[in-house]
């Protein structure tokens, strides 16, 4: 790894602390509502260290499922929710909503949450892996249009569903798919979702010559010793359960996992061994970062949903970004 | 007309000769409406109005159905204006067919007020007085009916200074409801003090409402119980008043039952 | 040791290599030449383990090739295509660095991934990004890659490895296979430029609309009427060896 | 234009046509709003033919401005939203909801509609274009880095506004997001995105031979005498002309953009000139299936959203062709 | 007529050309030779007007190339790209036909496509799509593209049109080029193959380090010292012309 390569981890690192402790020290802690600064009390300590688990556990990732993704499909507009697994999630969460009454009698109240959303992303994830194949290999444009088909038709069975659910369950049903930063996460899927980016990030990173190889052509990458059948298959797999985590954790804030890894290329080169730790934490930094500015910003009705912070505070950076770093995407074949 | 034979040829009764043909765009005036007890006039009504299931969905103010609202020949049709405003095609067909388009805000509990005492008149303009007053003398019993449901309760203080939090999924921020809006005004009516000092519907974290440190919060929505739980170990001071009653999320002449109940759970609470 | 046996190949129902059989060993260049379309890259392919051919087997040191796995076989078996490509954004150092992944147990890699750079005259630009490169450079570039990965008595299979390069990078290609060959390792190279061929190669494999039309030394395949027949065109066997007349 | 081509166009125009013959007939005449199967009576067929026009011509342009977009950017993901034209669009609309009644105080009442829905997606289209250069020339990989970025950044401007209406009407105005088909279309506006689909239509049907050599190289198209960056110039305001027509006469509904395409291409190949004409047959014969089905289909909410019948029955058919077809898209670099 | 006057170009800072001034006449075949890196593409790109250089003025007829329209200039200079690509699917006869799509106007394309065609071989693949040809004809698809483009008396600038191609393939499209050439046609290519070049061509240009180290006839060009010192390697003139020796 390189200079470069490792200033800018370390960049992206102590971006991201410094994101932390803004998200840990800014807040409303007094009765009025007003805007402090400093460190929380006993009660609040817990409710903004859930926060920022919750941030950075989802926005590393998602980070890292963008980032499996584009070289998955090598398509610099893959991004974790194209093959259809935050739909997938909204369906299932959607479906369960509507069913919370019947679950919750039969004591298994907890389907209803982020289990949903986990199961209905893995079954899309099947689905489209099931539809992605040619001649036996998951093929990259077949599954970008098999992933879209499928993520728009569970679209639609959400929207049907929504339809069909009663008004006072629909109306804020519509609030998950804004995303969300819970300060009392769920914390064992916390766990989980940095476990998982941990395994991934330590596998893409050894895989790194094999992704790296796996840009070439195929026949190249074949002969590189990439056996690209199971390497997309692995690439599919962990993306995918990267981006169910990130859903049942947060819902679907998609726009991060676009931006992170684009974000990590143009600060660092293309090298997937050492994207592999920058992308998840790009897209940890976005997302705390847009955690913490949040609770300053009020227009008057509350804190705004993370999405939007993300898009505001992500999108500029990543243009302004992008444009200095006269984007090194180098062959991105478009 | 009196009777039109359907498709089996059996003849349906619709409502009295000359009666006006009520069409709602809106869930809550859709509610209002059976609460006067003109629910036969209803001739159409959106996918969300829970009653009554056999008149026909004519979809809903942003997604128009205009087929079958045609053929459902109203001759008022109630709508609650949507931010995005009115639909042209919904004015343009109203002035094409000359139906009466009535619109009602209904974002506080006056607004409501005001729609229950409109209604009727709305309801059955230029008919013979009998039917005008029977809907008018429903419309009096229920404004006696929301007063009973917002009399102060008694001793007020005790609730303290109280939050009404409507939770929708486990993890995003609930909503409390600020100055202006209708439950705000129940409290007003109750005597009871919001611990919300903001307008609308502000989304909170679980921080600011700790901050807020409320002596009571009324807890609505799905995930109440979840909620419960939360405030119990983050501020085990407050009271939680948990109020299972969809209807309190729709104003309009529906909800009397579940201020009713609002109401029981508070004056439990204050006990 | 390479066996070809009875090898088909099929695009579809076109056959594009028919019941192919021959024997090469290691330590010797060997070319494979014949007109446009005439089967070669499909028999590189295939003899790379890239593909599976339809009908037939090849083997390699007696294991059927394509059923060896892909990262085994990148230890032993270096393929450079004739149409290479790159997605991403690399520099020269990290493209043959990829080649060199494969022996990562071996370590020393770095030192590896420098000498190949020097040995193939690359040196100067081991930083450019390999977008950067004019079309000659590139063409090393992949070449260094395969050197890379290749392991001592292994088989580099090469397609038009030379296209591109000009006479002096030719003949540093050409003598640094060579070598290659010369310390155990197979090379099978698909190539036009038949003096040159007349010139380096061990064995000639002449393919001609997939069919194996001789087999042997250039000079027993390279005969005047052949040459004449297929090309149209004469090449005569002067003092300098096989060159085209005028 | 071979022969098989020419099969293709002439089946996508039937298709068509048997499809707007089945929105004719298919309906709900009676009061108790059952099922009927017949000539309209007057009242009604005004309405009926208010849809099939309103689909009929979203369908085109969304067809039409896919195609060309996918051509623009050269890559087969691309569809008619990707460059924020349904987000702008949706967020001009929300905002002038919002202002609606200043707006209506002045007079001007009918641009809190359509027409601000237009703007929004020009100005968009303005942005986009702006930033998506790179040394002066449109730049693929740019536009859409830009695209996506202005599109999320337009969403999430859109929620904020959402988070700041009553939480019992938003799930009402979410709805719009879904797309509709209005049977008392804005007709002037019919007429314009009829209009401006017969003029790109005719100009790409033109430049046929343009957009074929632009999915050569840069070089390569340049000498064969395209001059890219008038021709992206010319693609992108066509495309994002032809989105902005269909969000403002439908909403947004994206599917359809990315479909059409690619379901033109495997019927009949990749030559653009045909294509034009193809690819907006497609779309609206999408649309318009999918309206004249939903009229029948009744889970006792009245009629589904449009969006949903689009993919239930766009994403399932297309699915099924582009297995059959294995996919003739050759060279789509991913 | 074509003149370039002190051209330089510059990668960022880095010069891959150095003032160039010569001139070359229409009717003649002009081969750009040197080594890798020397700067053959960047002049050619420079020559079809796809770039305009960053100092200098290239002159086709008098008129400064990069500032002829795209389309005006697509009808005189046609150019084929070291690293053509097709990003959808097309047939030969398609792809043939973005050639003759610049000639719009002079009606009767089918037939000039379908002559070109056949002209180049590929008469039995015209349905091919593309992707399915093997590399030589891919080479001479896009040769043929070049060629339906071309006008009498215009420009023909390729960039190692002959790569990929086998011996006969190669004077096959060398004749043609040649017949243009007669016709009246200023070709410029660049290649490799110096005993080619000293077999065709009637200039020769030869770039070094994006210098202009040399030009003028075959024979005068290629003296022997300066291609052993360039190439390190022996190129000797004998009976057949310029050989690679031993
Ligand atoms: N993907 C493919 N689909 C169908 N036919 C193909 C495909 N690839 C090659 N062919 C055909 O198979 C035959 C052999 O092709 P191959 O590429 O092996 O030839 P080659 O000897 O390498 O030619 P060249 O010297 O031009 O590289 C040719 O006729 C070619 O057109
Ligand atoms: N896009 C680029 N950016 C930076 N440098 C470049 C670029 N393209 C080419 N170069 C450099 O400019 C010089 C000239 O390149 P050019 O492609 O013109 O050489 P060439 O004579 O065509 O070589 P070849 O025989 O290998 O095709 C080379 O040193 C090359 O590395
Ligand atoms: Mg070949
Ligand atoms: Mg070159």
């Amino acid at each position: 790894m390189n200079g470069r390569r490792a200033l800018a981890i370390a960049g992206l690192a102590a971006l991201l602390l410094v994101g932390c402790a803004a998200r840990l020290l800014v807040g409303h802690a007094g009765p009025d509502g007003a805007l402090t600064f400093g460190l929380p009390s006993e009660t609040i300590a817990p409710l903004r260290v859930g926060a920022i688990a919750s941030a950075a556990a989802a926005g590393m990732c998602l980070g890292l499922s963008g980032l499996l993704l584009q070289a998955l499909l090598r398509n610099p507009l893959a991004a974790p929710f194209i093959l259809g697994l935050s739909a997938g999630a909204g369906l299932a969460t959607t479906i369960a909503a509507w069913f919370s009454g019947a679950i919750a009698a039969i004591g298994l109240a907890w389907l209803a949450n982020s289990l949903a959303g986990t199961v209905g992303a893995l079954a899309v994830l099947a689905i489209v892996a099931a539809l992605g194949r040619r001649s036996g290999v998951l093929d990259p444009l077949t599954l970008i249009l098999a992933g879209t088909v499928i993520s728009t038709i569970c679209g639609a069975l959400t929207l049907l569903v929504q339809s069909l659910m009663p008004p006072s369950t629909r109306g804020d049903s519509w609030t998950w798919f804004m995303g969300q930063v819970p300060e009392i996460p769920d914390w064992p899927l916390v766990w989980v979702a940095v476990a998982l980016v941990a395994l991934c990030a330590v596998v893409a990173t050894r895989l790194g010559d094999e992704l790296d190889a796996a840009s070439t052509t195929d026949d190249e990458a074949t002969s590189l010793g990439v056996s690209l059948g199971r390497l997309r298959i692995v690439l599919f797999t962990g993306a995918g359960a990267l981006a169910a985590a990130s859903v049942a954790l947060c819902g679907p804030i998609a726009f991060v996992g676009f931006v992170a890894p684009h974000l990590a290329r143009g600060l660092m080169g293309s090298r997937h061994g050492a994207l592999a730790v920058a992308s998840p934490l790009a897209g940890a930094a976005i997302l705390v970062w847009a955690d913490a500015l949040r609770q300053g910003i009020d227009f008057g009705a509350g804190r705004l949903p993370i999405g939007v912070l993300t898009a505001l505070l992500g999108g500029p950076v990543f243009l302004s970004i992008m444009r200095r770093s006269r984007v090194r995407t180098g062959g991105w074949s478009c | 007309e009196s009777s039109t034979p359907d498709r089996h040829g059996t003849a349906r009764t619709e409502q009295a000769p000359g009666g006006t043909r009520i069409a709602s765009l809106s869930p809550g005036i859709t509610a209002t409406v059976v609460a006067l007890g003109a629910q036969e006039r209803l001739v159409g009504r959106t996918p969300w109005c829970q009653v009554p299931r056999e008149v026909v969905v004519v979809g809903s103010l942003l997604d128009l159905d205009a087929e079958r609202l045609v053929e459902a020949r109203p001759s008022v049709v109630l709508v609650q204006p949507a931010v995005q405003g009115m639909p042209d095609s919904l004015r343009q067909l109203a002035t094409d067919r000359g139906w009466r388009l009535e619109e009602f805000h209904l974002d506080s509990l006056s607004d409501v007020r005001a729609m229950v005492v409109a209604l009727p008149s709305a309801l059955c303009e230029g008919e013979s007085d009998g039917e005008l007053a029977q809907y008018e003398e429903s419309s009096l019993r229920l404004l006696a009916a929301f007063d009973r449901a917002l009399a102060p309760i008694e001793p007020a203080s005790k609730l303290g200074r109280t939050l009404i939090l409507l939770t929708s999924t486990e993890s995003s921020d609930p909503l409390a409801f600020g100055t202006g809006t209708y439950l705000a005004d129940a409290l007003a009516a109750y005597t009871v003090e919001n611990a919300l000092r903001r307008e609308g519907y502000p989304a909170l974290s679980w921080e600011s409402i700790v901050a807020i440190a409320p002596d009571t919060v009324v807890l609505l929505g799905r995930h109440a119980d979840g909620a419960s739980e939360r405030l119990l170990r983050l501020v085990p001071s407050a009271r939680r008043v948990p109020v299972d009653a969809p209807s309190l999320l729709q104003p309009g002449g529906g909800m009397i039952e579940g201020l009713s109940s609002l109401r029981a759970a508070l004056v439990k609470a204050a006990q | 040791m390479l066996t070809i046996r009875e090898v088909s190949h099929f695009f579809g129902r076109r056959p594009a290599l028919r019941r192919i059989s021959c024997e090469v060993s290691s330590g010797q260049m060997v070319a494979l030449v014949g007109r446009n379309g005439g089967g070669k890259t499909t028999l590189l392919r295939a003899v790379a383990g890239l593909t599976r051919p339809s009908e037939g087997r090849i083997e390699w040191r007696g294991i059927e090739m394509a059923r060896i796995s892909a990262r085994v076989r990148a230890r032993q078996v270096a393929y450079v295509a004739q149409n290479p490509g790159l997605s991403i954004d690399l520099s020269v150092r990290e493209m043959v660095s990829l080649g060199a992944a494969t022996r990562r147990r071996e370590g020393g890699l770095d030192g590896l991934v420098q000498k190949v750079i020097e040995e193939i005259g690359l040196g100067a630009l081991h930083d450019r990004p390999y977008h950067e490169l004019s079309a000659g450079e590139r063409q090393r570039c992949v070449v260094a890659r395969a050197l890379a990965q290749h392991e001592a008595r292994g088989l580099l299979a090469l397609d038009e490895p030379l296209s591109n390069l000009d006479p002096g990078e030719t003949m540093r290609v050409v003598g640094i296979l060579k070598a290659r060959a010369r310390d155990g390792a197979l090379v099978v190279l698909a190539m036009h430029d038949l003096p040159l061929v007349d010139k380096v190669a061990d064995q000639v494999l002449w393919l001609e609309g997939g069919e194996l039309v001789a087999n042997g030394t250039p000079a027993s395949v390279f005969t005047p009427e052949r040459l004449a027949q297929t090309f149209h065109c004469d090449f005569v066997r002067g003092p300098q060896g096989l060159s085209l007349g005028r």
